[in-house]
């Protein structure tokens, strides 16, 4: 077996909480952290950017923006009907569905390397462009058409967001430099790339075990929702993945950014623009459910979906 | 108490981080000349905010201004946010110096 | 003032970290419905104290309550943890809104 | 109130990080026996002081005393500091146990 | 001479404080250093723990746990009829050094790398069951036979306190994943090892300045008590050590184990179960006295005298 | 071309500012990464300074002093003459050019090393010896002959201060210690150095954005002695370490540390020492011009002229 590190530290952090330690990390390790990877990701996927002409890329561009605009219909569909919720927390809960997470993105790339799968490192590029869609329709359905005066500064927010703007100005960087140009940050920004994601992740055990104690706040339903959305929206980016012609391994990765659930710039977005909808009931789902679901199991499944589709 | 103290109010509003630029925008809209913002984790009808990652942290906003200012904001604040956010608010009587500068 | 203030006591415990816990089950069991903590350093009787590392951290724990409520915390907090802890406390005056919230 | 609590005052000073030693003089040369601080955040006259590196760093400085010396504390304070540096002073009424303490 | 790092960096801290600089490290850095000191001496410990057969080091663990029940009665002795303390304290103070300190280690650990000198890294397993014992004595000595309502809570906080927790939690994760697991975080767990532990060093160095400077709170006889204990602890660590089998620098290390007192766990742990007990007059010893006679002398001494026992 | 990572990082981080992101990075992580750099340079620095016999530097130390006393003489007389100023705001501002910029010496450091050209790192010594004059110059400035009461403590602030202290602690342990000592330490202070580098001009790219949104409280003849004072000492301490028979790389850098105005050591002292001098108009120019005008321009200018000179 294969076990990645990530695993048993996420899994560390769940537990410390569970027999309620007092074990806290400080909240200044978490944000360093977290603007560590979202940089370290952009780099190298900005490294790999620079070897693609940009023309050859637009399509996949434009189909992953199209995923980023449906998938958060289909969650809200879901929400709606099946899961019979008001429209305010159900359009909240559809954009963090439709957005992505950095740390499953993170874990994604983690495992792949672990088992030596290749994979389009460019991928972190669709990571940043897929934050903001889901964010958008999110707020749209809350809202109905009128689009109204907040919507602006929203939009604005979510663009000039840490995470969008660290993937971004990262990738700019990596393109700028290249694997020469970076090679004197790169014991930082590489070589400590996967024992950091271990720290954060033992971070967001201790915050995943404390949303997992609120659970029945969301009720048996969301949780339902929050394990099955991650699989079929896994399954549609795997597949899209293998549309565009991307490797096995690029195809696992979109799977796992299209299953994973935003937890920084969705809840961030939906507490300014859909006030009304309460955080109490989406984040144990997104960070209790389907954050732990995607790295425990959703990585394996994606990965042998992706291989099952090239065959 | 010697006669340069003079009576102000200060306003406390314990909220989610996510409402930080909207007290800013209301207090500069009353008309305020400052305020002060500290780093808080707490507990209240919203359950516990320990504040370990940005999803729940909490701030200390405050705020020193005359009567009116002071009710001005607490009404917009109450109406605007209380319903739908995590959010405390308390006023208590100061003094202080300078009065030109607390409005 | 407007008719919509409420008259309640905010008491302030600034301790050393290590009683976190049982403060926070003091005012549960005093009924308060909620608290906030910042993290403070400074000096008084037992000497500097500077916060920069876990054997040294203090707290400022803050309740908004009746006075009842105030009064019950204060005494067991002072009955209990005063004489061997670092510990300061006072009580002031505030002004709440939707008073049912602090009890 | 019961009699065991003793009015008191609070002073609150908030100001730029450099006057943290000479506020610690100020306070000790006064009589008072303790203090404590907050790192903070905040805008005013001078500007908004973010506190995110070391030239805007900001701390809420807090002092338990009897009247006599809250007011000395406040008089040297803004006889010496407020005019070259960011500065805002205010007073409270606070009530304690343990008056000894608190002179 | 062999100067290990950690020396000077300690002496740096030391005297920034006595010349009362405005050095100031923030307490995240301190935390965050903590946390990685324990993690990286827990996973570098499983690692080799794999190795072993459970059954093979239970005599080990059995006899560790014995050693640390026994320390802290002596320290009680002496601290009684020696120092002429009253029982609460004596019985703190007791826990302190009957208990362990991780940085202690973690600075044998380093001066034996240095010198190149072969140990069983497995002993961060007896460093975190040697945290326990001693803590608990502490308490039972302080509050005689009345054990009494607090103690079940005190035993737990001990036992998922942050030092037990993650050294444990990194001695499974190390075990679980093995050297080839834990390759891709080698970068951060074991490289940057010896420069983290300067950090921290030289923050322990601000702390133990300030606490130099209240050591006459403390008075005289505590001061011999806390240079005469780590040297008799040690000495019996390094003679247990021999005994059980261990190689002369695992004997060396478990001297320096016995040696060193608390200033994480068993502080905390009093505060809550002995709070009658002054801190004022232990920590000054313990960080201002035993902690840098460790490192500056006990660590040589203890190493000697292992050497000295294997011929 | 061979741009270097520190200039995108800082330009992101202004960028960040400039677009209103909410992109913040944690105090505690800017106060870890200035107490690092500091650090790092330091044994750097100290380890080649073993290898120079004291003797042998003197010269060499004792010009620099001279240079670090006349600076800030020159830059006061501009300041009242040609910028108009008054005598405390000319003084704190003489102060401020007088002494030096850490992270631009790191950047300076930084980007010779990227092209491969050699340097006496022991310049690191001279970065802590020139943090003090200018501040000693500009304190005497300020206050005529009246050296008065406040002279002793504040002189006795900057040397115990952080910059100097650590610096100092840093070459005396890298001299202590040599290259083989320090070789187990060397995965933190010496590979991350640049990657650290980046992540603190991302952080002062975001002072820095802020610093320049405010140059309008300086005037436009502080922005033009912003841009003329590094240009002018710039060559002239180029062209001192020419005359003292450094290395091209080493001339360039101490063109660069003269070239440098001061944001920690200097604005603290000035704080304390000349109050009624204004932080809110030499800060703007310091962070929001001479210092990203020292790393985009600077060090490329101060290395041409170097060249020029050793022709
Ligand atoms: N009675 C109280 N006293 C002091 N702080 C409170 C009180 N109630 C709530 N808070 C603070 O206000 C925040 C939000 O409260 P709530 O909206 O009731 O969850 C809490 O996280 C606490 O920090
Ligand atoms: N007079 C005072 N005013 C404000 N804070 C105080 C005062 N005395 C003590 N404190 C705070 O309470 C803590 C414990 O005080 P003590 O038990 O007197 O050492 C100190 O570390 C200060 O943070
Ligand atoms: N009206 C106010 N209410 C609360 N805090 C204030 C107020 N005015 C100023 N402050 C605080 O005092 C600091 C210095 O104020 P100033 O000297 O006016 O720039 C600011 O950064 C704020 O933290
Ligand atoms: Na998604
Ligand atoms: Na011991
Ligand atoms: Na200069």
């Amino acid at each position: 077996m294969n076990l990645d590190p990530v695993i048993p530290f996420l899994l560390l952090g769940i537990l410390a909480r569970l027999v309620k330690s007092d074990l806290r990390l400080p909240e200044a390790l978490y944000e360093a952290l977290s603007v560590y990877l979202l940089l370290a990701l952009g780099l190298k996927g900005g490294v790999e950017l620079a070897k693609h002409p940009a023309a050859g890329l637009l399509p996949q561009v434009l189909a992953v923006i199209a995923l980023g605009l449906v998938l958060p219909l289909l969650a809200f569909a879901g929400l709606r009907r099946m899961v019979g919720l008001d429209r305010p927390n159900a359009a909240a809960i559809a954009a963090h569905y439709g957005s992505v997470s950095v740390v499953t993105f993170a874990a994604g790339v983690a495992w792949l390397e672990t088992r030596g799968i290749a994979f389009e490192a460019y991928l972190a590029l669709f990571l940043a462009i897929l934050e903001v869609p889901g964010i958008v329709v999110g707020v749209l359905l809350a809202r109905g058409l009128r689009v109204g005066a907040g919507f602006g500064p929203m939009l604005r927010e979510v663009l000039t967001g840490k995470s969008v703007l660290l993937l971004l100005g990262g990738l700019a960087i990596g393109a700028l430099l290249g694997p020469a140009g970076l090679k004197s940050t790169a014991p930082l920004f590489v070589d400590l790339f996967k024992g950091a994601l271990c720290l954060f992740m033992l971070e967001l055990g201790l915050v995943t075990g404390r949303q997992l104690s609120q659970l029945r706040r969301s009720g048996p339903r969301l949780v339902v929702f929050a394990v099955l959305t991650p699989l079929l929206f896994g399954f549609a980016g795997a597949a899209l993945g293998n549309l565009l012609g991307l490797s096995v391994g690029g195809a696992a990765l979109l799977g796992t950014l299209a299953a994973s659930a935003s937890y920084i710039a969705a809840p961030a977005a939906m507490r300014v623009a859909v006030p009304e909808a309460n955080p109490g009931i989406s984040l144990p789902i997104v960070l209790g459910v389907t954050f732990p679901f995607n790295v425990f199991i959703g990585l394996e499944v994606y990965h042998a979906y992706a291989v099952h589709l090239a065959r | 108490m010697e006669p340069h103290w003079h009576a102000r109010k200060l306003l406390t509003i314990i909220a989610e981080a996510a409402l930080e630029r909207a007290l800013v925008a209301e207090v500069r809209h009353a008309g305020a000349l400052g305020y002060t913002i500290a780093e808080v984790r707490g507990a209240g009808q919203a359950g516990e905010r320990a504040g370990d990652w940005e999803g729940e942290r909490s701030i200390e906003f405050r705020v020193v201004c005359d009567e009116a200012t002071a009710g001005v904001i607490a009404d917009r604040v109450m109406g605007r946010y209380a319903r739908d956010y995590s959010l405390v608010l308390y006023l208590s009587d100061v003094q202080v110096r300078r009065a030109e500068r607390f409005t």
